[in-house]
């Protein structure tokens, strides 16, 4: 096996091969310490791995990895900030009495987050799909509070939904196919003749926006992601949704295009993102403000994709990955931050809240920041319709939400103006942030294909800074009505389909008495004959 | 004519081994006394199961169907046995399953505290080794008369074992399942009258030459497969089963669930797949999908309503046999393939498999459950995950399979049935393959999420439960999760033997 | 009708009465004794109907085909055991015993 | 006249079973099946199944009798009913049942002509076990396969039914006789059993050849052991004692170990070598009577109720 081969196999089975190692009761006392080493293959192969570099693995184990443009952009970005969280994590719970299980949750969650960025079949995509998926479940219910079950059955609920969905739609995409476990990229290439296209398309839409959290079916994650501790909240937000990106990115045909599927992606994106900013503003935990912002940022990916689906432009999947690392980044950083603001006092706060004005700022697309270059990059694939209005417009949303973060953030300062955070959890915030600011500067010539300096003119600065301007004018207004705060309750219209539950509750309890009723003895008899007679008289008309 | 369809082929002894052994060990603890039952029982369990895995090297090896004609008097007027491939699957997932399960009653008889009266543990071997014999006759069995027998031997079998532990709230359980197992078999049996009235032979490969669609063989196959339904406990007969199989103790549960209503499942495949013209088996195979369908959704919900772990188990038993069913329409074939080249046949056999694998891993861990905290009831076992982390681990494990997560047995089965139904054209039985799995998610994380919940009260002292005890279950649940790396296309080895048939089918 | 009045096909056609009215006995008695007379009625149906098929083939110098005769001894022994196991567990349940 | 003979005697079944069915008091109903079970006899006679006709009188009328009677003074008045049928509910089950006995009726009526049969293959295949008797023929060397089976049936049967004893009395006895003995039956009980015991050695012996054998002789042995335990002039039984357990367990042994014998002196399992067909045939015989006279008394006698002595 070649060097970025085995380099390649590593992404995914180094975390494995840990998590099966907690086997032991000896290392798994010790893991802790390892989980920021867990994803540093997949860092070594997202910048060593030449692209196009593959690795195929035989029967009985079927695995094809391969590292493409968009896949290595979000491999780096996802390794870092998982390495950086675990390092914080290591920090944080070394005291923590469930930290073991923890360790193996988090170990499991990293294969299958990870490994989706590489794996190039479709059945090991499903299997990687389903690992973090479910595996994350641990995470979120590690605190045990009543609310963080609560979010974690929701969490499930909702993943099984999107794993039988996209289990059909994997289904109908291979069953044509010859091979048993075939190649992501021919299925695909398939998908344009098959008859049952528009089915298929429309299935992998939902499956990955549920794990996005598109609307409506973003209810999960505002609960979900602030119910984790602060480093996992960081891997879930930044990372493990992007399960969802790089579905819709190795699975809807953006060669053969699909303008309707495409638009619909599109309209989805765009009411996503404003549905967020407008439900975050109302919201009073920070955690929660940033679960808001990753739902109204997936959805600018989803317009992002969906504007790629429209014009049969596979450039799109590149972009989208380039704003999604920048995402990744960014989004991680936040969710480190808020846990190291609330532990920090006096001075100190005030450069670390500086730091992070700056980096929420960034989500907003402040001039300089990796969201100017997100935004900037991105900006001529949405061209200068509406589109690229609406887009501008979400922009200063997020500018206005991030604003409204940094104002609730302001008090968690810690009492104590002399505590200080330690150094295991500030440091790996601190190389998050950096790599926040210098990564997508390093990527931005490949990607948008013009210099970086191209960054700095006049022109491009007014074209991020104006929006920046006018979220932080509708920041102003909406100061004016402290009422807003706590209006929407977590998770927003999951109430409404709470109210649901009656109904669902009668429902089972009539399934329940027609159980009893059917097992009944004279009843259970009556069905046998009535069933012979039935198969008996069948049969015979038939025969 | 039919004197040609029977030879008795090297090896062919080891299927009368495999169907004669575990009767004579009944026999010798009979003759031997209570006191040599669980060694003469262990030595049973290793040579069953080297005779199991013998029988499929033998199948592998000569790539054709293992027959012994019994005392060389063929058949129409004698008895065939005969093995291929689907018969040898099951022959070695029963003596896994058998084994597993001979073990951890061992290791919970041989405990000090709570190990059973010497009553239960001498009925326990002696009715674990005689429904062995039961199962592999039915597996191997090509006569129908002679299954009828072994269906009875399996039923006066499980009885016994429902009602093991002597409470009356049990002994009430098992009346009802022989009661309704009786109908049962008695209306197989009339269909075997039947069938012999009209082609004067019980041969199965003989009817698959002989059948056609004419009145008698219609009124027959109706009654026989109805009352197998009965006696396999589908959805809506399956009134007997949830007090049955979660009133037993654990060890009896686990092959009650695992085993023993696998055997009229099978017996209806053969039926259906074998002997039933393809007009009659078309229909009588819809007729099944929709009760299966009806069963993996209905008792599903059954499942999810439950407040008592074993219950729940039972009611994920009846729901899960219900992807046996469908399979009918789905292995039905086409123009130039024969059901057993098909993915669903396949999809079926592994689903069988799976389900046995893990529904035993699942009892014998809810089993320990009890055990220690004494009840199972579900809202009182929080953090059951830390006082018995193997047991969890086991459960969980299982609950993957009957969920359909990857990777598991139950996983490929379940993608293998769902491929078939989008390839087939039944899109409503796919729509069922998915929201089963999507009610078994719900009903196995229920328990997960009170095995990692943080319990209000202490946690009960394991004291008692050896690590043995709780390894069976996991090393089960490890299995069906190990099926999981077959290949996701049909297999070579079900379709040994098969061959043949489809010729005498045609 | 000649033909519908010779024994086999009288018998056959009493089994089939009797498979019926053992049926209708199970399903429909509230009473556990009396379902398990009429799992006695329903087999004694059945092997009527075996008695009739063998009746049918009389040959070779016997007056009867031996083999399902044969099945039917078989089949009263297993009903027979049935019904001890089952009338065991009816006294069972009667019983007042106290153990848990 | 047969012809009018055979519609009386399939009236009087029918009747006898509404009867059973319809009539409220249980031991009334179960005195009406045993008559029915002595009418299905002669119904057997009538289709030339000499040997059925034995055992159906004897086990199916005569066991299940005393078994039902045992069981209706057990739990009377302390029956369970469980859960009863409104009054549509039974119409549509007579209906259903309705249906089902037509649809069999019709399968009867339906049944290929000319009538497939084994008879001649059966015929032929005598001479090579040496017997005259083609029914037991069938039973122990044909189909010897289902007969060594049903035997593990009948004795599992009574593993279970033991099974039920409270875990003390466990392998005690059992009690067969209940509260007063009446006169006659005491008497019966004296007189009988000689009689009894010759008739089942002589049905035993005969089988080979002419109707009777195994079945119908292990039921008289039983009947008359009852008969002896009912009177009390005998206590039955430990059923943990080694005799019992030899006895039951020596039929089935002593057949599998000729038939695993067939393996290297005839063809096969279960198969006999020609010249000894008929002595092994009858060692078979010979033993399995007593395992199914002692198993099928023993089943009637139900679990142990008293403890055993150690």
């Amino acid at each position: 096996m070649s060097a970025p081969a085995f380099l390649l196999a590593a992404v995914p089975l180094f975390p494995l091969s840990l998590a099966l190692c907690c086997l032991s009761n000896w290392f798994r006392a010790r893991a802790l310490a390892l989980l920021v080493l867990a994803p540093l293959p997949a860092l070594a192969a997202a910048i060593l791995v030449p692209k196009g570099g593959f690795a195929i693995f035989p029967p009985p184990f079927r695995l094809t990895l391969v590292l493409d443009e968009p896949g290595a952009i979000l491999l780096a970005g996802a390794a870092l900030l998982w390495s950086a969280a675990g390092a914080y994590a290591a920090s944080l719970m070394a005291r923590d009495p469930g930290r073991q299980r923890f360790t193996v949750w988090w170990f499991l969650t990293l294969t299958g987050s990870l490994g989706l960025f590489v794996v190039g079949d479709v059945v090991n995509f499903y299997l990687l799909f389903t690992l973090a998926s479910l595996a994350a479940y641990g995470l979120i219910i590690h605190e045990q509070s009543p609310p963080a079950h609560r979010a974690g059955v929701i969490y499930v609920a909702l993943a099984l939904a999107a794993e039988a969905l996209l289990l059909i739609a994997l289904v109908m995409l291979a069953a044509g196919h010859p091979d048993a476990n075939p190649l992501i990229r021919s299925v695909v290439m398939d998908l344009a003749a098959s008859p049952m296209r528009d089915g298929i398309v429309v299935l992998f839409i939902l499956g990955f926006a549920l794990k996005m959290g598109l609307v409506p079916l973003h209810v999960w994650l505002p609960l979900a992601h602030p119910a984790a501790p602060t480093p996992a909240s960081a891997v879930l937000s930044g990372v493990v949704v992007k399960a969802g990106v790089i579905g819709l990115i190795r699975f809807l045909p953006f060669e053969a295009g699909a303008p309707f599927w495409g638009s619909v992606l599109i309209g989805v994106g765009v009411i996503t993102a404003y549905y967020g900013v407008l439900v975050g503003v109302t919201q009073k935990r920070a955690k929660t403000i940033l679960a808001y912002s990753t739902v109204s940022q997936m959805g600018l990916l989803a317009v992002l994709l969906g504007v790629g689906l429209a014009n049969a432009d596979p450039e799109a999947a590149h972009l989208a990955a380039y704003y999604a690392v920048h995402h990744t980044l960014v989004k991680g950083a936040l969710f480190l931050g808020v846990g190291i603001l609330a532990v920090t006092g006096g001075r100190r706060f005030r450069l670390v809240f500086l730091l992070m004005g700056v980096l929420a700022l960034s989500l907003g697309g402040m001039p300089l920041t990796s969201g100017a270059l997100a935004k900037l990059a991105t900006k001529p694939l949405l061209g200068y319709g509406w589109l690229a209005g609406a887009m501008t417009l979400a922009g200063a949303g997020s500018t206005l939400l991030m604003l409204h973060l940094l104002l609730i953030l302001r008090h968690y300062a810690a009492e104590d103006a002399a505590t200080s955070p330690l150094l295991g959890q500030f440091m790996p915030w601190l190389v998050v942030t950096a790599a926040s600011l210098v990564i997508p500067w390093s990527l931005y010539p490949a990607v948008a294909g013009e210099p970086a300096a191209s960054l700095v003119t006049p022109d491009a600065l007014w074209k991020v800074g104006w929006p920046l301007l006018l979220g932080a004018g509708a920041m102003l207004l909406v100061q004016r009505w402290p009422g807003r705060l706590g209006m929407i309750p977590e998770g927003d219209i999951v109430v409404l389909a709470q109210t649901g539950q009656p109904l669902m509750r009668s429902l089972s309890n009539r399934i329940g008495e027609i159980d009893v009723h059917l097992r009944r003895w004279p009843a259970a008899g009556l069905g046998l004959i009535a069933l012979a007679i039935l198969l008996g008289g069948a049969l015979m008309l038939r025969a | 004519m039919t004197a040609a369809l029977h030879a008795t082929t090297p090896g062919g002894f080891l299927l009368v081994l495999a169907v004669i052994l575990p009767v004579c060990a009944v026999l010798a603890i009979l003759a031997c006394g209570p006191r040599s039952a669980a060694r003469i029982a262990m030595a049973t369990l290793a040579a069953g199961l080297a005779v199991a895995v013998a029988i499929t090297v033998e199948l592998v090896w000569s790539g054709a169907a293992l027959t012994y004609v019994v005392g060389a008097w063929r058949p129409p007027l004698g008895i065939a046995l005969r093995a291929d491939g689907l018969s040898g699957a099951m022959l070695v997932m029963t003596a896994l399953v058998v084994v597993a399960v001979g073990l951890f009653a061992r290791v919970q008889y041989g405990l000090r505290e709570g190990g059973g009266s010497e009553r239960e543990r001498t009925t326990f071997w002696q009715m674990l080794l005689a429904l062995w014999s039961a199962l592999n006759i039915v597996f191997v069995g090509e006569d129908l008369f002679n299954l009828y027998v072994a269906l009875e031997l399996l039923t006066f079998a499980a009885v016994p074992l429902v009602c093991l532990d002597g409470r009356a709230e049990t002994a009430n359980a098992a009346l009802r399942y022989l009661l309704f197992a009786l109908i049962g078999s008695l209306l197989y049996l009339l269909g075997v009258g039947l069938i012999y009235g009209q082609y004067g032979t019980l041969d199965l490969l003989a009817l698959a030459r002989l059948s056609r669609p004419d009145p008698a063989l219609s009124v027959a196959l109706a009654l026989m497969i109805v009352g197998l339904l009965a006696k396999a406990a589908l959805f809506p007969l399956h009134l007997w089963l949830p007090p049955a199989h979660a009133g037993a103790p654990a060890q009896a549960s686990a092959v009650l669930s695992a085993l023993v209503i696998k055997a009229p499942i099978f017996l209806i495949l053969r039926l259906v797949l074998d002997v039933a013209p393809g007009q009659v088996a078309f229909l009588a195979g819809q007729l099944l999908a929709v009760l299966g369908a009806a069963s993996i959704l209905f008792c599903s919900v059954m499942a999810l309503r439950q407040a008592r772990l074993k219950l729940m188990i039972a009611y994920s038993t009846v729901a899960q046999i219900g992807y046996l069913f469908i399979v009918f329409p789905l292995a039905a074939g086409g123009a130039g393939t024969s059901p057993w080249e098909t993915i669903a046949w396949t999809g079926g056999a592994l689903q069988l498999i799976s389900h046995a694998l893990a529904k035993s891993a699942m009892f014998l861990a809810a089993g320990i459950v009890i055990k220690v905290y004494g009840h199972d009831r579900i809202a009182d076992l929080g953090g059951f995950g830390r006082a018995l982390p193997i047991s969890a681990t086991a459960f969980g494990l299982a609950g993957l399979s009957l969920m359909g997560v990857p990777p598991s047995g139950g996983f490929v089965a379940k993608c293998l049935l769902l491929t078939a139904a989008v390839i087939e054209g039944y899109p409503w039985l796919a729509v069922t393959i998915l929201l089963g799995g999507l009610l078994a998610g719900g009903y196995v994380f229920r328990i997960i999420d009170k095995a990692l919940a943080v319990s209000a009260s202490p946690l009960p002292s394991r004291a008692g439960v050896p690590r043995r005890l709780e390894l069976t279950a996991l090393a089960l649940a490890i299995a069906a999760v190990l099926l999981g790396f077959v290949p996701l296309r049909p297999f070579g080895f079900l379709q040994i033997g098969r061959s043949g048939l489809a010729m005498a089918g045609l | 009708m000649t033909v519908a009045l010779q024994p086999s096909v009288l018998f056959g056609l009493c089994g089939a009465a009797l498979v019926g009215i053992g049926l209708f006995a199970v399903v429909s008695s509230p009473g556990l004794l009396r379902r398990i007379v009429g799992c006695n009625i329903l087999g004694a149906g059945i092997f009527l109907v075996f008695g009739a098929v063998a009746r049918r083939g009389a040959g070779a110098g016997f007056e009867a085909d031996p083999v399902p005769q044969a099945l039917v001894i078989t089949g009263i022994v297993v009903a027979f055991s049935a019904s001890a196991l089952a009338v065991a567990l009816l006294k069972r349940l009667a019983e007042p015993r106290s153990d848990a | 006249m047969m012809l009018l003979f055979d519609i009386a005697l399939v009236a009087g079944l029918l009747t006898l079973a509404v009867h059973v069915v319809r009539e409220p008091d249980e031991r009334s109903a179960i005195i009406a099946f045993l008559a029915f079970g002595l009418l299905l006899g002669l119904a057997w006679i009538r289709l030339a199944a000499p040997d059925v006709a034995l055992t159906e009188i004897a086990i199916g009328g005569g066991g299940t009798g005393i078994l039902l009677l045992r069981a209706e003074a057990a739990v009377r008045g302390r029956g369970k009913h469980e859960e009863s049928v409104t009054r549509p509910g039974k119409l549509a089950i007579a209906v259903g049942c309705a249906a089902i006995s037509a649809g069999l009726g019709l399968a009867v009526l339906s049944f290929a002509s000319p009538a497939p049969t084994l008879a001649p293959a059966a015929a032929e295949g005598l001479s090579a076990t040496g017997l005259g008797n083609p029914v037991t023929a069938v039973l122990l060397a044909y189909r010897a396969l289902d007969t060594l089976l049903e035997k593990v049936v009948v004795l599992l049967a009574l593993i279970g039914v033991w099974s039920l004893a409270p875990d003390a009395a466990w392998g005690g006895v059992p009690a067969v006789r209940s509260g007063e003995i009446p006169q006659p039956l005491a008497y019966l009980a004296r007189i009988l059993p000689p009689f009894g015991v010759v008739i089942g050695v002589y049905m035993f012996w005969v089988g080979a050849d002419a109707p009777g054998g195994t079945f119908q002789a292990g039921t008289v042995l039983a009947a008359m052991w009852l008969l002896v335990m009912l009177a009390g002039l005998r206590s039955p039984p430990e059923t943990a004692g080694l005799p019992l357990r030899l006895a039951l367990a020596g039929g089935p042994i002593l057949f599998l170990a000729i038939a695993f014998l067939g393996f290297a002196f005839a063809d096969g399992f279960l198969a006999y070598p020609k010249a000894l067909a008929k002595p092994l045939i009858l060692a078979i015989e010979a033993a399995l009577t007593l395992s199914v006279a002692a198993a099928l008394a023993m089943l009637v006698a139900g679990p142990a109720r008293r403890a055993p002595t150690r």
